[in-house]
């Protein structure tokens, strides 16, 4: 679905992603790592935020490399930026409406899509009003992954999508991603890798910009190296 | 020996009562969590504290002193310190710079001072490479200045607002260490919002589970945790 | 974003070691040359003093009204209370420096463009209300000063117009290196986070805007005892407010250097201009404006920094 | 909410008060009050798209209505047009001319800081002004029309009423920008750019296109209102830029990405001078009535705001 | 100051600061270029050849300051010549009276700049009149046509003025000199200074109800004014305006016929003069367009008169050149002869007089001085 051929991204002159290789099948996928191994900037590399000294990018056969970022979300690449980047003085419906209408085959499916992420985020229904910057820090991050999906992505990408919210959204929000993986490709990282091991399909773990361990979720979770790193608390 | 206590702490946001009518107090030597789902008003609760809001009624006490009405550089200087959830570092200071400016204008220092204060602090922490922009230090790193910060104020009371989000499991606890250590050192009063139950419980003495802009529950984490409204609306089937 | 930290210290020094030859040289040039440098600091003052409310995040426009005034307190306490040159300037900065004091309380409140517009409708009620008050100012045709200081003697007003620099650039390097500089970064950055950090906001808002109010009152009252008068229209032009805010922007924004720099270069630029493309010389002017800013979005100290640390560009 | 409601209605019903007793008085402020209101807030709503939506301070504001004028005048003396059809090719050209203006410069400064978008159209204003200098001399030039002195009586009084014309271009513009902002989808895209670039990009937005699109909308309809401004006011090269300061100081007042405010900002500021300039010797004071409204009407709204 | 003639080939320099990108300073300086032009053409100045140098003042006092300098000492010029506004003069005062060169000044009308020049500053030659000169020379020329034509009442005035120096002070003075009569005035901002908006002035204008009805402002308010008087249906007797230059198309208007104005030259005088025909001529030849400010006569005055002075003195040296002027007799293109005498501060005051003039078929016509008038005065007017 999305190949990754020998890519390398660096800030000024420090190297943070090396001649990394990754194939992401279509179903779900983590990106396991620590603090620091390249995890967003790999992301952002995927966005066109970030470029490229080396390799290329293709989503479903489309190189990607000459795209814009706006042209590669609309071929169906929807992320939930770590940083959440909402609009702060938007309301909550505000965002999500944004996030539907700018991707031109998710138009027509706003208010059906925006029906089912109220269903998934009940809170972001009951706080239409409110404006984004004001929500909690939790609040906040539901409302990014609700807007990612008003794009009706067909690769949803989320960078550390349970960061900040409580234990019971976190658990839910795993068993959604889980079911929604039928209709949509998912690509997840995390630092701790439980929760989200449940999710997906299959690993990768990186460190330091480099690819270490891949796997199948079950190999990775009784593979002893990753169980002392990252399944910790 | 210092004590912090609200006393019926209550904010409104338009129609919205982000904390209602909240008793809490905390003491040094203390590490309180406090935990609730997302938007029960942790958050506010330390604004409150902090001074970033006015409490719309009721009182905040530090030390028989009523702190609720005065401003917020006053209560950093009085030794009110808190991190903030949705990190913003001063970006046009260096990493020491940044933690300089507590000791600076909480404490009051010189520039000479506040440096080599602000330097061992941070040798404490294991936070290195003080000369580097924010935009360059890592999320672990970030943490600990933000910690430094708190610090620098010279805090009895102090609030971490999920520091060790986004942090991995080795950092996690290594974070806890630090925090433990700091707290036991300075005789701190700490309040603690994490998410990542495992935290709550190596860290905290007690907890009070807001929901709602509302105390639900308080008590030891393992007590709290078994009470039903607490797994029902916070912790969920998987925890 | 890239980060604003300045950790380099040769650079100072550099621009220091220019600095000290572009102010002394004229010494040896002639009164032309005199006269465009005496222009030049003003400007400069006026920029550093921009910048150095800039770096707290507040972006006034309102130097011309505080040089407005200051050049009417200094005139018009010349020639009504006697005071000398020198008193007259000092008096012309507390002036202006009260003024921003007393309105700071308020105006101080506002963020942004909603400040950046009512520094300016401050400065243009100042003018409105000399404008209209005849009986004192004189109205709209101005005032004269019935001596200039050093009787306009080109080099010993020079001399002045430096040393008046010189001060100015100690006083923005002290903002720099004191906890002053800590304080308005903070709050240029985050005031939650300044707060927390027992930063007292207005407390420092207020000492920039008073003091960099008394500076552009001062290089107004500089300037009426240089050229001997007031009048609404010259002493508020606009020019005063643009164009140190394009040198302090060109030479690069949050340092004393770039505004210095800014202001050499535009001044000594405009001048050249003039004399050789005497028609449609304003319209180069700007297009310059346009490449340095398209080209060095940083300024030119930025820009410089940058090639020292070379190879370390962002994205 | 309901504090901000009674705050409108004690607004609106003062305003209403004020202008029963105006009419009652002395019928011609309010008339003129009108005109200039629609004048302020015609020329102040394109720089209210601009600065509100995408927040670029555009300092060459007064001087592309300016070159605006320049273009409707010659096409009517060349075409013999009435400026009032020329308002339609002004408007096409300057929408040309701002899509230029923003390609080759302001766009590649978005990503640098904010305040560098503010000199360099500090640069493009003196590059305009300064270049129509060079062709057209600062000799002032009017297109002499019969229509603009177009005068009703009512009773005793005489007034103008071509002036209408103002207020009714004001509202045009809102109109179309209200529409604009709501039902396209670029406008509805347009607020998302202004407030965050990158989260724009990440859901999908096309922000170089929105920013040119705005940029040059705003300058057709400062094209427009070009046309429309010489029929009641001679040009010359400096003509614009009193109206760059005049149009933010009204963005201000209205509260910064607020369109229908702006016509409220410009009626207050209206009717207010209109009134001062009838109070004999009163002339004078009017610049300190538009100064002093403005920094009123912030200060209290943001001591509103804090509450 | 002075310097040594080494030969024929060192040229006699004159400096000239003018602002370059107004039109008046633009056709100032051409003019003034056509003076020398033509003094080379006839083998130049007492042999030598003569040079302009021109400096843009940008209409910025501290610009027109540091070219007066750079005049001095870096082109070291033997006369300064130029001026039009009276802000950027008030900067340049103090540099002229350092160099005490001969100096002949185009510009400047506010009485400010003169008390700054002040007494007893004999190389300083004002050609421009003084606010308070213009203002006489009104009295005068209505005074004039009043006795002649018995038909024209002039009693009650009204003034609306531009709330600048130029209009403020023009009321002022107007209020002072009619003293014996009824005046009453209104400021307006001035569309140059970004008003525009008359109603209101002419409102209270027309509830007063005036014989004479005068504008002071600039050429930018001259059209508007007239077509918002006539949407308030104001036609006084008299409708004068006096700004200092008037719109190119203004003619063409049919609202400008009949409108008086102050001037101190339009291109009909070439009817009456000779001297002001052949400059005109020049003009054009060179230049290919109709000046269209007085400043261009100005602006040749201002060499023109140096250089017969410095002819009859046979020298360059400031006193021989000073007692030359003083002496001068100059049939000037602007129509009257004049010779400098004293002010009301300075010593060398050139033209003291507007004159009267009327918009007629499109031009300007002079209908006072009498000496110079080409056409009579249409009364009352009408539209
Ligand atoms: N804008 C930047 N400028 C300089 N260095 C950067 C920048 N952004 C990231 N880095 C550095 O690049 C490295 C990789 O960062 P990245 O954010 O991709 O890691 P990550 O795996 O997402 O980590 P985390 O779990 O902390 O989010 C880190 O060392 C980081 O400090
Ligand atoms: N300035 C504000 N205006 C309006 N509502 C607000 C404001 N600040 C917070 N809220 C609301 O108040 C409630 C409490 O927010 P708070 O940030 O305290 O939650 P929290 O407990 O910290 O949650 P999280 O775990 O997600 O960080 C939320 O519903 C939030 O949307
Ligand atoms: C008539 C002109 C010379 C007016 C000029 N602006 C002055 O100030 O005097
Ligand atoms: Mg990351
Ligand atoms: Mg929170």
């Amino acid at each position: 679905m999305l190949e990754l051929k020998n890519i390398s991204c660096s800030y000024g002159r420090m190297p943070v992603v090396r001649d990394l290789t990754l194939k992401i099948e279509e179903g779900s996928t983590g990106l396991f790592g620590p603090n620091g191994a390249g995890k967003t900037t790999i992301i952002n590399a995927i966005l066109g935020l970030v470029s490229l000294k080396t390799g290329s990018i293709s989503f479903r056969g489309i190189e990607l490399n000459k795209l814009k970022t706006h042209e590669r979300v609309h071929l169906g690449i929807s992320v939930v930026p770590q940083e959440r980047e909402l609009f702060p003085l938007m309301t909550v419906y505000e965002n999500l409406i944004v996030g539907g209408q700018n991707v031109p085959s998710a138009r027509e499916h706003v208010e059906k899509t925006l029906e089912e992420v109220c269903e998934i985020f009940p809170i972001l229904k009951e706080r239409f009003e409110q404006k984004a910057g004001t929500m909690s820090g939790g609040q906040q991050r539901q409302l990014a992954v609700g807007r990612a999906l008003m794009a009706k992505p067909k690769l949803l990408i989320l960078d550390e999508p349970s960061l900040g919210l409580q234990p019971s959204i976190v658990h839910d929000l795993f068993t959604i991603l889980k079911d929604m993986k039928k209709d949509v490709s998912i690509m997840v990282t995390e630092q701790n890798v439980r929760e989200s091991l449940r999710a997906v399909d299959t690993g990768h773990i990186m460190e330091n910009g480099e690819i270490i361990i891949t796997g199948t979720a079950d190999e990775l979770s009784n593979n002893p190296e990753v169980e002392k790193a990252y399944m910790g608390l | 020996m210092s004590e912090l206590r609200t006393e019926n702490l209550t904010i409104s946001f338009g129609g919205l009562t982000a904390t209602n009518d909240v008793n809490f107090n905390i003491k040094s030597g203390e590490i309180v969590g406090i935990i609730g789902p997302n938007g029960a008003g942790k958050t506010t609760l330390i604004n409150l504290i902090a001074g970033i809001y006015y409490p719309t009624s009721g009182k905040i006490w530090l030390d028989d002193r009523d702190i609720s009405q005065i401003p917020a550089h006053e209560r950093s200087a009085l030794g009110i310190g808190r991190t903030f959830q949705l990190i913003h570092p001063l970006e046009g200071l260096t990493v020491l710079q940044n933690v300089m400016t507590g000791f600076l204008f909480a404490q009051k220092m010189g520039l000479k001072q506040a440096r080599e204060e602000a330097r061992k602090l941070c040798k404490t922490l294991e936070l290195t490479g003080l000369d580097r922009a924010t935009g360059e230090i890592n999320i672990l790193e970030t943490k600990k200045m933000e910690i430094a910060k708190a610090l620098a104020t010279n805090p009895k009371v102090m609030f971490l607002d999920e520091v060790m989000a986004g942090l991995n499991s080795t950092e996690t606890l290594e974070a806890i260490d630090i925090v433990k250590q700091i707290a036991t050192e300075r005789n701190l009063a700490v309040g603690v919002v994490e998410h990542v139950m495992g935290v709550i419980t190596k860290l905290t003495h007690s907890v009070i589970v807001l929901d709602t802009g509302r105390i639900i529950a308080s008590g030891p984490y393992k007590e709290v945790a078994q009470n039903e409204r607490v797994k029902s609306a916070y912790l969920g089937g998987g925890a | 974003m890239s980060s604003t930290v300045q950790k380099n210290k040769t650079w100072p020094v550099i621009f220091g070691i220019v600095g000290v030859i572009v102010i002394i040289l004229p010494f040896f040039t002639g009164p032309y040359v005199q006269s465009i440098g005496r222009t030049v600091i003003t400007y400069m003052i006026l920029a550093i003093s921009w910048d150095m409310l800039i770096r707290s995040g507040q972006l006034s426009f309102g130097l011309a009204g505080f040089f407005g005034l200051g050049s009417y307190a200094a005139v018009l306490s010349a020639v009504n209370l006697h005071f000398n040159p020198f008193v007259s300037i000092l008096f012309a900065a507390v002036v202006a420096g009260l003024m921003a004091f007393l309105v700071g309380a308020v105006v101080l409140r506002l963020r942004g463009m909603y400040f950046a517009i009512t520094t300016l409708a401050l400065g243009e009620i100042f003018r409105i209300i000399i404008h209209n008050w005849t009986s004192v100012t004189g109205g709209p045709n101005g005032k004269l000063l019935p001596k200039l200081a050093f009787d306009g003697a080109s080099i010993p007003t020079y001399a002045m117009m430096v040393v008046f620099a010189l001060v100015i650039i100690a006083l923005s390097e002290y903002f720099k290196r004191s906890k002053i500089h800590y304080a308005l970064t903070a709050i240029r950055d985050n005031e939650i986070v300044a707060k927390s950090s027992g930063i007292n906001i207005y407390k420092y808002l207020l000492i920039a805007f008073t003091v960099t109010a008394a500076i552009q009152g001062a290089a107004g009252a500089g300037f009426a005892q240089l050229y001997g008068f007031v009048t609404p229209e010259s002493s508020f032009n606009a020019n005063y407010t643009l164009i140190p805010l394009a040198m302090a922007l060109l030479g690069g924004m949050y340092s004393t250097w770039g505004p210095v720099i800014g202001a050499v270069l535009l001044g000594v630029l405009g001048e050249f201009l003039k004399l050789y493309i005497p028609y449609g010389h304003l319209v180069v002017y700007g297009i310059i404006i346009i490449l340095v800013l398209l080209f060095m979005p940083q300024g030119i100290v930025g820009m410089a920094g940058k090639l020292l640390k070379k190879g370390e560009s962002h994205e | 909410m309901n504090k901000k409601k009674i705050y409108t209605i004690a607004g609106i019903s003062a305003a209403l008060v004020l202008s029963v007793i105006l009419l009652i008085i002395k019928p011609t402020i309010l008339v003129y009050g009108i005109q200039r209101a629609g004048i302020y807030a015609a020329i102040a709503l394109p720089m209210a798209l601009v600065l509100g939506i995408v927040h670029i301070v555009n300092l060459a504001h007064g001087e592309m209505m300016m070159v605006a004028a320049y273009l409707s005048y010659f096409i009517c003396t060349t075409f013999g047009l009435d400026p009032l059809v020329a308002a339609i090719p002004t408007g096409i050209i300057m929408f040309f001319l701002g899509l230029i203006v923003f390609k080759t410069s302001i766009a590649h400064t978005l990503e640098a800081p904010e305040l560098n978008q503010l000199i360099l159209t500090f640069g493009v204003a003196m590059v305009l002004s300064q270049t129509v200098n060079l062709i057209a001399t600062s000799q002032p030039r009017k297109i002499s029309l019969d229509y603009v002195s177009a005068s009703a009586t009512i009773g005793e009084v005489s007034f103008g009423i071509y002036d209408f014309i103002f207020p009714a271009l004001a509202a045009v513009f809102l109109a179309v920008l209200i529409y604009f902002l709501k039902k396209t989808r670029i406008g509805k895209a347009a607020s998302a750019v202004g407030q965050n670039p990158r989260g724009a990009r990440i859901v999908g937005i096309n922000v170089d296109l929105t920013y040119t699109i705005i940029f040059s909308l705003a300058s057709m309809i400062i094209g427009v209102f070009g046309s429309f401004f010489i029929t009641k006011f001679s040009i010359f090269p400096a003509v614009g830029g009193t109206f760059t300061m005049k149009s933010f100081a009204l963005v201000a007042m209205a509260g910064i990405g607020n369109l229908p405010m702006v016509i409220g900002a410009s009626l207050v500021l209206g009717l207010a001078e209109s009134l001062v300039m009838s109070v004999p010797h009163g002339a004078g004071w009017t610049p300190m009535i538009f100064f002093g409204l403005i920094i009123i009407v912030i200060l209290s709204r943001s001591f509103r705001s804090k509450q | 100051t002075g310097q040594q003639g080494e030969g024929e080939a060192k040229p006699i320099k004159f400096g000239g600061v003018w602002p370059l990108g107004d039109i008046t300073g633009d056709q100032a300086a051409k003019a003034a270029q056509l003076v020398v032009d033509e003094l080379n053409a006839n083998g130049g100045l007492l042999g030598r050849p003569v040079e302009l140098i021109v400096i843009d003042s940008e209409l910025n006092p501290e610009k027109g300051a540091a070219a007066i300098e750079r005049l001095a000492t870096v082109e070291k010029v033997d006369f300064f010549v130029g001026g039009m506004s009276s802000g950027v003069h008030l900067g340049q005062i103090p540099s002229l009276k350092k160099y005490k060169k001969v100096t002949m000044w185009t510009g400047a009308a506010s009485s400010t700049a003169e008390a700054a020049v002040g007494e007893g500053q004999d190389w300083y030659f004002h050609l421009h009149p003084w606010d308070y000169n213009q203002g006489n020379s009104y009295v005068e020329g209505w005074d004039d046509i009043a006795e002649k034509y018995s038909n024209i009442s002039i009693d009650r005035w009204f003034l609306a003025y531009e709330e600048g120096p130029f209009g403020s002070a023009s009321f002022a003075a107007t209020q002072t000199l009619f003293a014996d009569m009824e005046i009453d005035g209104e400021a307006f901002q001035s569309a140059a200074m970004g008003g525009g908006d008359y109603t209101a002035v002419l409102q209270r204008a027309k509830d007063y109800n005036p014989d004479v009805f005068i504008w002071a402002g600039y050429g930018a308010d001259a059209l508007p004014i007239m077509e918002q008087a006539k949407a308030v249906n104001f036609t006084p007797p008299l409708f004068i305006g006096a700004p200092p230059g008037w719109p190119s198309d203004f003619g063409d208007s049919s609202l400008a016929e009949n409108v008086t104005l102050y001037g101190m030259w339009a291109p009909s005088i070439s009817k009456v003069s000779a001297v002001s025909k052949k400059f005109q001529d020049a003009y054009e030849a060179k230049y290919g367009e109709t000046p269209a400010t007085y400043f261009a006569p100005l602006g040749y005055t201002s060499i023109e008169i140096i250089a017969k002075a410095v002819e009859q003195a046979g020298s360059v040296e400031t006193e021989a050149v000073i007692k030359a002027l003083k002496a001068i007799q100059y049939e000037s293109p602007l129509g009257e002869t004049i010779s400098f005498s004293p002010s009301n501060v300075i010593s060398n005051q050139g033209f003291r007089n507007q004159k009267i003039l009327q918009w007629q078929n499109g031009s300007q016509e002079v209908i006072w001085p009498f000496a110079f008038a080409t056409a009579e005065p249409a009364y009352p007017f009408t539209r």
